[in-house]
């Protein structure tokens, strides 16, 4: 129902109604995935929670496919996106983008039955990863400056791999946390990680209507708050595993 | 024959999601088709020129793919009339308006189907329009429009699974998170195709029963 | 009026994209519709043929077609084959779901064509000497096709909406795929899809009419 | 009375009613002849008010039919129909056929309208098919259930339109009969029939329509026995 | 010749032909009579095989139509039949009609095939009809259609199943004509038919059935001057 006006603040709405409503995309282990009851759980689920419990609301995790989460976020199905979201420039032109929250490299993953040794072998070759992704953007530019080799598109994540582990897809390129989590899981036999893909660190950020600079003030803050309290570190261990999580500072440049 | 990590969790998780694809359905159903009477009356009533506005718009509904309907009325709701409303609504919109728009086509054949000799007999009587619309056009126009607005109603059921572009957990998207995390698609999915047939076919069947039974007399 | 800027130049500036996307749109739909009627003809001809298992065939398929939902049977072209090993590109994945379901829906509808014609033009043909299949190829198949017109037309524009379904199986050249790239890319859904909308609607009614202009021409009688 | 002054009426460019001027009085029975498209049909749904019209007035005991302020479902009770096509509700008993309008319409109750109903149906000798479906009578049958569907609202007047023309010859008879003793019981009725015989028999008066006029009016030993009209002599030497 | 032997045929447990007895000399007109139900359709359509036969024979010029080996389709050939239903093809011309088992079964060329229907229509007088759908013929020009369409194919035998009774009575005629004028030209003929003058015309013999027993036969004048079975007598004098 029509809760607000429009115009009113959105952090201010957020408190008011007492329900913080995340966009979160549940077939992205580990940072999104269900548990054996089927519920949402991973990295991007506890930032929802904190983020929620920071300002005093509960949260509501609405599961998006990648190709969803900014429709969702348009029609005000939720208020922030917690979606392991690049901060490309082309999107930043629609919604409103936090500082990075997050991290990716991105590995290439192969079907055992393939000969590929670094990630220059998927010239040729059948490939496929999430739509809408940051790297589907990268590989589906790759394929078609290769000129050779066909590009695949799937609605989600879990597709991409069930394709890849079906042998449907020769190869696929997917950030390393996915494609580490994926392999090991044994949910998908005969698949294995290759190389790294040589792309630009997958910065990914928190976001939210383009206008609402409260809440993105707030969530920056936010973003700095996780770091600096070590609960960045936490639940990078929890989801992640052992070792560092990746700098979310860029050195030589301010934001 | 399968070897599965199924639990009854998971089943209760797919009866959720058929119990959404069941309401979403009953409630378009039903909302689409008191549209499409009141359309399909209304068409009927005022003829072909007069009725064009609607003719077209409904016509819409019918031409365009229901992914591309639900994928603009959610962007046009929320993110130009800046409504917030769950995406379950939305599907229900959409859903009932996709149902209008086929179910005034048959309402309107139904009645046409009316011979006008019947309908001027009960007018006659001193029956006024109402009267004529319920106790004559209504039974008669039934037995004509029923077994088609069977397959409707199944149609809808079928095409609910596109409700997921609207963040709408209905039975197919359910099997898909199962799938996700099970990886065991194709028993999944025969679960989930099996559901499917188990309500459509005997209704199915039930409708062309009717169809045969009355076209008979 | 709105609290929204429509962007509408950004979304015609991918016009041409949309349309080569509306060509293979239509490619998919054309294919799915001739070799769906070829299936049909086949399978009406096993239900007529009296031998147990192919009308079984027959009424499984037209079954299965009717009563689970066309997403259902183009993920199971994909996925489900994909399980046995068998893998289709997403183009093969759309065309062999799309062409399952209008065959099944198609052989239905032929079926009650056929009631429509009665049995003595059957009897006629064969009492002038055609044998069994030449009297259907001949007598029944040509009136079936014609009572069939409209269905047929009706299944046709269902083709061109189920295309729109190819996504879900990594199709990303037909109208729905391309919108959809453009829309990762971009952001506006609205435009993007509302211009997708117009070009959809104009195809089908492209198509009715065509077909009725078709019909006009085709069948005199 | 029923007074019809000057009635016109065209269905596009065709001018169907060309000034038609008729009096029947209470008690009367008036037969129409006419070859086929004369404008007799159009005549009978104009005076119940089915059909409007484009000049001149119909008065039903003085109410005018088509004035604006007619209440016409109130009217039409007063005048039974009985169309040419047999318009059995095909949903309906026969029982149910000849209660509806007077429960709906009338608002009678169900015990009242049934006895009504078993009252007419047995006057047209149809007592033992009242839980019967239409679709299971003959056209005569059909016709005389119509017929006291019309009955049943106790009509003041009665238009009867070809109620013989679409039926089979021997079911004719069974019809006419139950015209005949409606017009012996005094009812004042307007009747279209190709039945010559029928017509000279029960009517007062005959009127010869022709396209669109009424081209002689007269007692029926005049009318058929010495026509004047043109038209009329023509259409009789044919009908013979 | 055809000779039918001792031919029995049941539809489930209803015995339609009990052991029917007839042979046919080439150039004779044998006529069928009798009741509905008798089993004259099924007769004819045993003859040139439609239907399967229980026991007994029947041999068209030597060949026994429903042994194993028999080719059917090029024995169909042979015999031209024409059925009570019209049965032309709605969706090809007269033409095509006439010309489409020409060129599909004897495989003639097109130019052969139309020379040979335009000469098959001029014969029974439809040769301005050529390239109209049969759906605008009358029922009669429909009958006469598929006369000419069963001639085209040259048979040696004409098989009849009252070609006329589906027809308006005004229309029977010009059936019957064309057939009296086969007759004439000495084409071997099996008429089922109602029309007893006709079949007092042009027949050599008259054959009459009952419940599945063709109960008489015999040359017209006899058949009809003297009928010696009860049945028969009945039933021509109720069809008197
Ligand atoms: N609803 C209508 N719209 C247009 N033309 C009509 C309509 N009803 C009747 N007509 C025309 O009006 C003329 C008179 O029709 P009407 O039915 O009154 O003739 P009729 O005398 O009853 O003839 P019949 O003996 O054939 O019943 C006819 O030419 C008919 O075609
Ligand atoms: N295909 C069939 N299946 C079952 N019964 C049949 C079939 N064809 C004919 N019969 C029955 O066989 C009997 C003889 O039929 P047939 O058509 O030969 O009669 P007929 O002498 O030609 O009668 P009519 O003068 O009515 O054409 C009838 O009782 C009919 O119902
Ligand atoms: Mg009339
Ligand atoms: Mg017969």
């Amino acid at each position: 129902a029509m809760t607000a006006p429009a115009f009113a603040d959105k952090l201010d709405d957020i408190i008011a109604s007492g329900t913080l409503r995340c966009a979160v995309v549940l077939d992205f282990p580990p940072m999104g995935m269900r548990d054996e009851s089927n519920n949402p759980i991973g990295f991007d689920v506890d930032y929802c929670n904190d983020l929620a419990a920071a300002l005093g609301v509960t949260a509501e995790i609405v599961e998006t496919p990648f190709p969803e989460r900014i429709p969702a976020l348009m029609s005000g199905r939720v208020d922030v996106g917690v979606a392991s979201t690049s901060d490309t420039l082309e999107r930043a032109k629609t919604v409103g983008m936090s500082i990075p929250y997050y991290a990716f490299e991105n590995a290439v993953v192969a079907n055992d039955k393939v000969e590929m040794t670094t990630w220059e072998d998927m010239k040729g070759k059948t490939v496929g990863a999430t739509a809408g992704t940051y790297e589907a953007i990268w590989l589906e530019k790759q394929v078609n400056e290769w000129g050779e080799g066909s590009f695949r598109p799937y609605q989600t994540q879990a597709d991409v791999f069930l394709a890849l582990s079906q042998g449907q897809l020769d190869a696929t390129v997917s950030t390393v946390e996915v494609a580490n989590a994926n392999v090991k899981s044994g949910n998908f036999p005969g698949i294995r990680v290759v190389d790294k893909a040589p792309m630009v660190p997958d910065y990914v950020a928190l976001f939210t209507m383009r206008n609402e600079y409260g809440l993105i003030n707030y969530l920056n803050l936010f973003v700095n708050q996780q770091v600096r309290t070590g609960r960045y570190a936490e639940l990078y261990k929890k989801w992640v595993g052992e070792g560092e999580p990746a700098n979310l500072a860029i050195p030589g440049v301010y934001r | 024959m399968f070897d599965t990590a199924l639990t009854a969790a998971d089943f209760v998780f797919l009866a959720k999601g058929a119990g959404v694809t069941i309401i979403v359905t009953l409630i378009s159903v039903l909302a689409g088709t008191i549209l499409g009477i009141l359309f399909g009356v209304f068409r009927y009533q005022v003829g072909a020129i007069w009725a064009a506005p609607l003719t077209f718009v409904l016509d819409i509904f019918r031409s365009i793919p229901l992914l591309i309907q639900l994928v603009l009325a959610n962007a046009f709701i929320g993110t130009i009339l800046q409504i917030r409303i769950s995406g379950f609504t939305v599907a229900c919109i959409v859903l009932s308006m996709y149902t209008a728009a086929f179910c005034s086509e048959i309402v309107r054949g139904g009645i046409e189907a009316v011979p006008a000799t019947t309908r001027r007999a009960a007018r006659s009587l001193g029956m006024t329009w109402g009267q004529d619309m319920r106790e004559i056009v209504l039974p008669l126009a039934t037995r004509v429009a029923l077994p088609s607005w069977i397959g409707l109603a199944l149609g809808v059921m079928k095409d609910s699974a596109l409700v997921y572009v609207v963040q709408v957990t209905e039975l197919l998207k359910s099997t898909q998170i199962l799938i996700t995390r099970l990886q065991e698609p194709l028993l999944l999915l025969l679960i989930c195709g099996a559901f499917y047939f188990v309500i459509s076919f005997p209704l199915a069947r039930f409708g062309g029963y009717l169809e045969k039974r009355w076209s008979n007399d | 009026m709105f609290n929204y800027t429509f962007q509408w130049k950004q979304a015609l500036a991918r016009l041409p994209q949309m349309l080569d996307g509306a060509i293979v749109t239509m490619q998919i739909a054309i294919l799915s519709m001739a070799i769906g009627i070829l299936l049909a003809v086949v399978l009406t001809m096993f239900r007529l043929s009296g031998n147990r298992a192919l009308s079984a065939i027959a009424k499984t398929w037209v079954e299965i077609a009717r009563n689970t939902p066309a997403l259902f049977q183009i993920y199971m072209a994909h996925f489900g084959l994909g399980s046995f090993g068998i893998h289709l590109s997403p183009f093969a994945s759309i065309l062999l779901g799309i062409t399952f379901n209008n065959a099944g829906y198609l052989t239905e509808n032929f079926r009650g064509a056929l009631k429509a014609i009665p049995d003595t033009q059957t009897r006629a043909g064969r009492s002038l000497g055609f044998g069994a299949a030449g009297a259907f190829r001949y007598i029944v198949l040509p009136q079936m096709l014609r009572i069939s017109f409209l269905p047929m037309t009706n299944q046709m524009v269902w083709a061109i909406l189920m295309t729109s379904l190819g996504v879900t199986v990594g199709m990303n050249s037909d109208l729905y795929g391309v919108t959809q790239d453009l829309n990762a890319l971009t952001f506006r859904t609205f435009e993007l899809f509302a211009v997708a909308a117009v070009i959809f609607y104009l195809i089908t009614k492209v198509i009715t009419l065509g077909a009725r202009l078709v019909a006009s021409r085709l069948f005199r009688y | 009375m029923i007074e019809i002054e000057n009635v016109r009426k065209s269905f596009g460019s065709l001018e169907v009613l060309k000034g038609i001027d008729l009096t029947v009085q209470k008690g009367e029975v008036v037969t129409i002849i006419g070859g086929s498209g004369s404008g007799k049909s159009t005549l009978l749904t104009c005076i119940n008010g089915l059909e409007p019209i484009d000049s001149g007035r119909i008065l039903v005991d003085g109410t005018e039919v088509h004035a604006k302020g007619t209440d016409l479902n109130k009217l039409r009770r007063k005048i039974g129909i009985v169309f040419q096509q047999f318009n059995a509700f095909p949903h309906l008993t026969v029982l149910e056929n000849v209660t509806l309008a007077q429960r709906k319409v009338l608002k009678r109750s169900r015990a009242e309208a049934e006895a009504e109903a078993v009252k007419q149906l047995n006057h047209v000798g149809l007592g033992d098919k009242l839980k019967v479906y239409p679709g299971r009578l003959s056209g005569g049958q059909q016709q005389r259930m119509a017929i006291a569907r019309a009955l049943a609202m106790s009509p003041d007047y009665m238009l009867f339109d070809e109620v013989t023309s679409a039926l089979d010859p021997q079911l004719v008879g069974e019809v006419l009969d139950t015209l005949r003793m409606l017009a012996g019981e005094g009812m004042t009725m307007i009747c279209v029939t190709h039945e010559m015989k029928f017509a000279r028999e029960v009517s007062d008066r005959v009127a010869f329509f022709h396209k669109g006029v009424m081209a002689e009016i007269a007692p029926p030993e005049q009318l058929f026995g010495n026509p004047k009209d043109t038209e009329l002599q023509k259409f009789l030497s044919a009908t013979h």
